[in-house]
């Protein structure tokens, strides 16, 4: 019907560049370089694009414009908690005396950084119910593999030396069994029952002098809640090992029921999911980690301590390895990703103690709703006999085996409905499954929509199912060839050129 | 309820559709001695408003003057469109990029980036980002290690066996200490840096200790000199040992590129983003790249983007080569690497299509010149003097002539970062402090810093 | 060349396909005599970097402590939201939406801020914004004008005959200024505020003046009192004058709305829109809000916003009754105005969606709250009074005893912005501060500012 | 095919609310307002959204994006000078100590602000060459008000009380005639000739002793230079008359000729436009005045004025009507547009001499070359024999009378091709036109597309006229009903609900 502009999916910023086209107004006043030997220097410059300002601006304001996001569409991906991103915890990060603030500075000019850290430390204490906290780590998987080489550094310590394997449910997420081999252990799997709980015999069949831990998340990635955990936690301690506990899924029961009362011994949060910082479409996030008293001294630093001066002020100071000899040590260059941590504090100011408990709870409330009415559509539940958590499971497998119309074709399909899809095909355990998690700042409205759309999909499926095997169909690209794209890798645009 | 849309209303409606009385009862699996935890010492809520009022009384608290410190964090200017664009909601509020089709924004920034990185170093691939500088040198050992391991399983060795990785040159001592606690429990062992007396690399201690598996070096290295990487690279090489080279991304503007090292280059380049439009923000978020070469790139960590075609064959992009990866392999995955820092990877991609190789050139060279300016200055003073000869790129080791440590207090006192005092990291430069000065250092700020050094140290 | 893409390719061939040989050739049609200008005096370019240097110097001398003067401009708390949105490109650099189905997102806002603000005020319609209170004020004049002619025309009366307009009570002074500025010529007389002793509407006063085309009455007005509006709307109606409110819209979340005043409410409200989610940035851009009566929409300036159907009958956004503007009816069009305050009443708009009514209340009365407050902890001290004693909403004026211009001199040395000295604007009150404490006012501030004051009037 | 989320468009604000829903983290503490008379209350709250913090944010964010803009499309609207619009300016002008400043602080807490004031004055006064500024007026047509209230004030302190009229060309933008009648003039309009100049003859033939003066743009909207501006000035000053200058075409001779030169007493300037502030949708503005010494005295109030203090250093301050007792006055509450101005500064700042001069002659080349490329493609160019300024006119009165397709239906149509239209249907005098302004900040990629697009609209015109008749097609409305707009009023969502 119509010719559009070139789309910019077609068109990098190397293609629209020219040899010596400049955004002038950044460049800096060149400096006398002559005294530094010239076989230290480069022939010739990188192959950089070369455009205005303005091509520069437009181009990536219309790159963004081919994404979906949390700021444009309800995002329901299990396991990821995709909750609104307060613009005001932004706002409070981008202040800047934060944004100027160098990583070095001395103590005696940060006083106000270290203060919101602390009492970021203090508050996912109380939220946990450990003993203390270290904020370093920059991601879930850097949190578990802190905790994990805890662990670690806790048996090598009692010279209990045995100690090789690191127990994971099989609904686990890939990255706890690669965090336990990154710490040297082995990973052992253990069976999940039918409804969803770890199968406490198949732990005990697996469970001994060998073990150094186990990681569990809960409620777990099959979005219910693991009862026997205290029972569980028994079990694994009476072996010698400890619990790890992967806090993906805090988000069920923040300020409800806490890790530390279930029997962890150490655990990290995602503050990019529970404490609602923005995924910034993959990454930064924030993964601190938190001990009880068993595991404190091994906490990885640098984290902040509380001191009172000569009168009576509070002085913050880092805590380094002098402080804490049996430290795992360190696991970036500076103390961790600041902004982020600065945006979580935002929030959890902003929620407040009844804050916390209400994000439970809706969270709660929504995923049970939208099981309740999916349920009533007539699609299949993993695990139809449980209260789904802040998250729960379907199953398209009949329609796979009798259509042949897969998770997938559902999920791209429900793009097209203008609503990103859930997570697919995890956990692993449950043929061709969606994840869904709706979190708590969706509105009813918004739930009964997505559900609108799985229904006129099924109803798709039945009637016109190469209309679903063949979405999307409303994108800037119908479905990708990603076995091309793994067999002829184009990685850049000099090879791909 | 901040954040939460329900009223009253919407929650009666939706139990009753569900069937339960109240929204404890959605609660009903969870033991109840699980649900007796005490959050009174959690503050009560506030609004924005009262959040953002204490929020920035603390942030006006660390507010000072120009900054003279780098050590792998540098106060460079960001054209305003970087952050304008990298917080648009559509780039800030997605996640990663697994529905291809609904994530072109993200996929084709990270392919650009791919692309800009690549030209940057001369290598051949990278990934899309890992942590920061620190845990990309983590990861570079980890994938040397799994690189030689595989050559000498190939050769029949036994996989435990320890290994040891040299550091040529000054490193950054806060990127080892993180590449060892990440390092560590993989049986692998990072050496000391091995410094000779002019400031660089001692190759005589390179030869002379245990065969690497793996060579790090650091250009310009951790003092600010321009290191010896040819002769570095070409011993690696000649050793059968794998280059890592450590480089900070603005410096590549103007050295040459560790693609080009010695005879074949560097195997495996890592370093921190921060330089390419990232605000200082007390060192994060960043990113850490990590580039390498083709035959490596499954030995990467992390996401890659490549370019596809969609089924009317129009070109696209996707996430590929995840097999790699913890939620393909699981345990056999090559790190255990989910989110990165890609949000930082949009802002480096802006700003380096915003300064282009001139842009990049130009700040590169004007950095050098304003440390030099400020190298001057100091040493000037009487008493101040620079430590090394040796050419530097953006900073300097300057000598004070007393523990640099209490000086370093002084200055802070009155506002001035200034510079970062060496004795902690490093106690033979005990008197030392390393000093940088970027783009951004105006005439006025070197006078300033001169004049409270030289009140510091009449004192 | 900053912000112009040409290479010097770019430029050769495209003079040389224009057949021209130099740009200079394409300016052959203007005399030479008129090209010989000296452009000597201006600066030489600088980047960005520079310009931000030199830029954040300047403003960083301007940083005051909490603000306590209101007077029309106001220290409101602003959803970070609001900003985050308006700045989007694609409003923000998005021209008047003359193309309709290419602007549908500008044309929904206006369209839900005409919504909104019919609603706060009780009035039938609105435009799209005028610049600012003052010329909103001027704007509103000459509407009324405009109708009461018509309204004498029909009666046969002549066109020329010179027009007075009454101020009932204390109108903002600036206003009125602005408003006679832009009135002026078209033999409209705007008289003298009309205050009672009690700093309210003097009403005998009213009744003993001429005969007004329209009276003018403020809410609340500028002294920050609650004003007698029922009876002044009641006065002109009964005296076939048009009422033109002038009013404060964060005070309308509290206050009875003008559509209601009287028995039939006001004719015509105008009024400034900073209070909704504008920062105070010395006064502008903010915008000036204009909204009347159904039957009077034909004499509204400026653009309006109407909802419609596309031609497959679904609802779109237009501009509409465009017969009023100059771009269609030149010389007979209700005002000269195109351009207007369009991104402002974006803000405005996230900004009264992300309050609601109960956001604004709560804002309005916790203004109130706190300028009580303020009053209380001011007329604590001996020689503070408070000047009049009724009602007021988030201003109040507080006679210090005396000459109240000085003392704010001394007050803004210790940099606090501490109230208006009314001496200017209004001889009679020449010890006398308009003091505001808007919801953002601590208890702390509020000490600081009594501190101040304290100290100010010890000298 | 296939069926989205109900689109923005089609949804309000209020559509998306419920009673009692709320951006809790917007509420303010409560404050208690019992002492307020019971009479002077509101009885029930206004009609406001009832949203929570994600639904706005989420509305707003998808209606931005059912907007054309700079930042996402080439958007060669003539007259309007829509260029880029530097961030860096936007990120000076939104610096804390800027945005905070009351307008009433005292001038010993403004000196920055007023610096900044000041140098745009004197950046100004160069670029004109006036004798003076004034940067008060909010918009150009606030500009042309003061200009013209200026000519005004100056006949009648001369008690010069004959003049009556203002002469206006028939090529005049809308605002020229409606700013005569607002300051009291009738407007009187002047021939154009066929080549696009003011028809001398005709101009002699109304000049005098009625003639208050004049108002010209200088390039004039026919997108071409007048020639003849220094006999035009000669003529219309011996009749006693003033000249206005109309600068929103100062872009097409920024740093190459200045109005003060040709002969004319005052102007103004649109900095939303020569000085690439943004238009933001529609606003705002910013239209500072410049006047010649003789009109010097009338300029509107506040402005800047610079003294030195007893140690020499410069002290800011503002000049108000008791500096200036022939002022015209104030024309807003507080200074102007502020924020416009210290943008607008950036910019010039950014620029200097060199850039100034760079912005006339590329937004001439990039209008020559587009005039030119359309010329070769057979388009009908309004004046073909002269130089385009920085715009030019084509017209398409052979598609209208052949085809029957207007202007407006190829305006339509190219929005399908992703880029915004001309203007259309101005100036009045060249029937079914397109007054086509590219813009120095354009590629000659961007210039080249556009061309192809026309060209390829021209053939659908021959081909499938009805596919043009009916454009857009690709857009979220398409031809949108002005008359029933006009008819059934629907303003607001109440009266429209
Ligand atoms: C259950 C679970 N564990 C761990 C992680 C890893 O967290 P991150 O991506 O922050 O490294 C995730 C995130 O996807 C997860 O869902
Ligand atoms: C020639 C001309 N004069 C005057 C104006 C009025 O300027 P403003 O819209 O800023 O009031 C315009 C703007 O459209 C114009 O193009």
């Amino acid at each position: 019907m119509s010719e559009r502009a070139p789309a910019v999916g077609t068109t990098t910023i190397f293609d629209i560049g020219a040899p010596g086209r400049r955004a002038h107004a950044q460049l800096a006043p060149d400096g006398d370089v002559s005294d530094l030997p010239a076989d230290c220097l480069r022939a010739s410059g990188p192959a950089l694009p070369a455009v205005s300002e303005l091509q520069a601006v437009r181009h990536y304001t219309n790159l963004s414009r081919c994404n979906f996001s949390i700021d444009n569409q309800f995002y329901p991906l299990g396991s990821c908690t995709m909750k609104y991103n307060p613009r005001g915890a932004h706002r409070a990060a981008s202040l800047p005396g934060f944004l100027e603030r160098h990583p070095l500075a001395p103590d005696a000019l940060s006083q106000g950084f270290l203060a919101c850290l602390y009492e970021l430390q203090e508050t996912l204490k109380v939220v946990t119910g450990m003993a203390a906290v270290s904020l370093t780590p920059m991601a879930g998987a850097q949190g578990e593999f802190a905790g994990v080489a805890m662990i670690r550094a806790y048996h090598d310590a009692r010279h209990d030396d045995e100690r090789s394997e690191i127990l994971v449910p099989t609904a686990a997420h890939g990255t706890n069994p690669a965090t336990a081999v990154m710490c040297g252990y082995q990973a052992r799997e253990v069976a999940v029952g039918a409804d969803g709980d770890v199968d406490i015999e198949a732990l005990k069949a697996v469970v001994g002098p060998h073990t150094a831990g186990i990681m569990l998340t809960n409620p777990s990635t099959c979005g219910v809640f693991e009862r026997r955990i205290v029972e569980i936690a028994a079990i694994v301690h009476d072996a010698g090992g400890l619990l790890y506990y992967d806090g993906a899924n805090l988000n069920a029961i923040l300020g409800k029921a806490r890790p530390g009362d279930m029997g962890f011994d150490v655990l990290h949060m995602n503050l990019h999911k529970t404490f609602a910082t923005p995924h910034g479409g993959g990454g930064p996030g924030s993964g601190p980690v938190a001990a009880g008293e068993r595991l404190l001294p091994f906490l990885p630093t640098p984290y902040v301590a509380r001191d009172t001066d000569g009168s009576g002020h509070d002085v913050y100071r880092w805590l380094t390895v002098d402080d804490r000899p049996q430290s795992i040590g360190r696991l970036s260059a500076f103390m961790g990703n600041a902004g982020i941590l600065l945006r979580a504090l935002a929030y959890a100011q902003m929620l407040g103690r009844e804050g916390m408990r209400r994000v439970g709870e809706y969270a709660t409330l929504n995923a049970n709703y939208l099981m309740e009415r999916l349920r009533e559509a007539g699609l299949e539940l993993a695990y139809p006999t449980r209260r789904a958590s802040h998250e729960f499971i379907v199953t398209f497998r009949e329609e796979a085996k009798t259509q042949g119309v897969t998770a997938m074709d559902i999920a791209k399909r429900l793009l097209d409905y203008g609503c990103h899809a859930p997570t697919t095909y995890f956990p692993l355990l449950v043929p061709e499954c969606f994840l869904i998690e709706p979190t708590e700042t969706e509105t009813p409205e918004e739930l009964d929509r997505f559900v609108e759309a799985l229904i006129r999909i099924r109803d798709e499926v039945e009637r016109e199912p190469e209309l679903v095997r063949t979405a999307p169909h409303t994108l800037p690209v119908t479905r990708l060839d990603d076995v091309k794209a793994a067999r002829e890798l184009d990685l850049s645009f000099r090879t791909g050129g | 309820m901040p954040f939460i849309p329900h009223t009253a209303e919407d929650t009666r409606t939706m139990l009753a559709r569900i069937g339960a009385a109240s929204i404890d009862e959605l609660f009903d699996e969870i033991d109840t001695d699980l649900m007796r935890a005490d959050f009174g010492p959690l503050a009560d809520g506030v609004g924005e408003m009262d959040m953002l009022a204490a929020m920035s009384g603390r942030a006006r608290r660390d507010q000072t003057g120009p900054c003279f410190t780098g050590a792998g964090c540098y106060d460079h200017h960001i054209p305003a469109a970087v952050w304008d664009i990298a917080s648009r909601g559509e780039f800030m509020t997605a996640y990663t990029p697994y529905q291809a089709e609904a994530s072109q924004g993200t996929l084709q920034v990270i392919y650009e980036y791919q692309s800009m990185m690549t030209a940057l170093t001369a290598m051949d691939v990278t990934n899309a980002s890992v942590y920061d500088g620190g845990s990309a040198l983590g990861e570079s050992v980890l994938m040397a290690v799994r690189a030689s391991r595989r050559r000498q399983r190939q050769g029949g060795a036994r996989d435990s066996a320890p290994v040891h990785i040299a550091v040529a040159g000054a490193c950054h001592p806060l990127y080892l200490d993180a590449a060892r606690t990440i390092t560590r429990n993989q049986g692998i062992e990072i050496g000391e840096p091995l410094i000779a007396a002019d400031g660089r690399t001692d190759l005589d201690a390179l030869a002379a200790g245990p065969a690497p598996a793996a060579v790090v070096v650091q250009q310009p290295n951790f003092l600010g000199l321009i290191e010896r990487v040819d002769e570095v690279t070409a011993w690696a090489a000649s050793h059968g040992a794998l280059l890592i080279g450590v480089v900070n991304p603005t410096a590549l503007a103007l050295l040459k590129p560790p693609g080009e090292w010695g005879d074949d280059g560097a195997d495996i380049v890592c370093g921190d983003g921060q330089p390419l439009g990232i605000p200082m923000a007390s060192g994060g978020p960043s990113f850490g790249f990590l580039c390498t070469r083709q035959r490596l790139v499954r030995q990467l960590p992390g996401r890659i983007v490549g370019r596809t075609v969609d089924s009317l064959g129009r070109p696209g992009f996707t996430l590929t080569l995840q097999a790699r990866e913890q939620h393909i392999r699981r345990a056999k995955a090559t790190s255990n690497i989910c989110t990165n820092q890609g949000l930082l990877v949009t802002a480096a991609t802006v700003y380096l299509a915003l300064m282009g190789a001139e842009g990049l050139r130009r700040t590169a060279a004007r950095c050098h010149a304003r440390t030099r300016d400020l190298v001057d200055a100091l040493t000037s003073m009487e008493s101040v003097t620079s430590r090394f000869s040796g050419p530097f790129f953006h900073e300097a080791v300057i000598d004070i002539g007393r523990p640099a440590g209490p000086v370093a207090e002084t200055l802070a006192a009155s506002g001035v970062v200034g510079g970062l005092p060496l004795g902690q990291l490093h106690p033979e430069l005990d008197h030392c402090l390393l000093v940088c000065a970027t783009e951004k250092r105006t005439d006025a700020d070197i006078a300033a810093f001169r004049q409270a050094l030289a009140e510091a140290l009449a004192r």
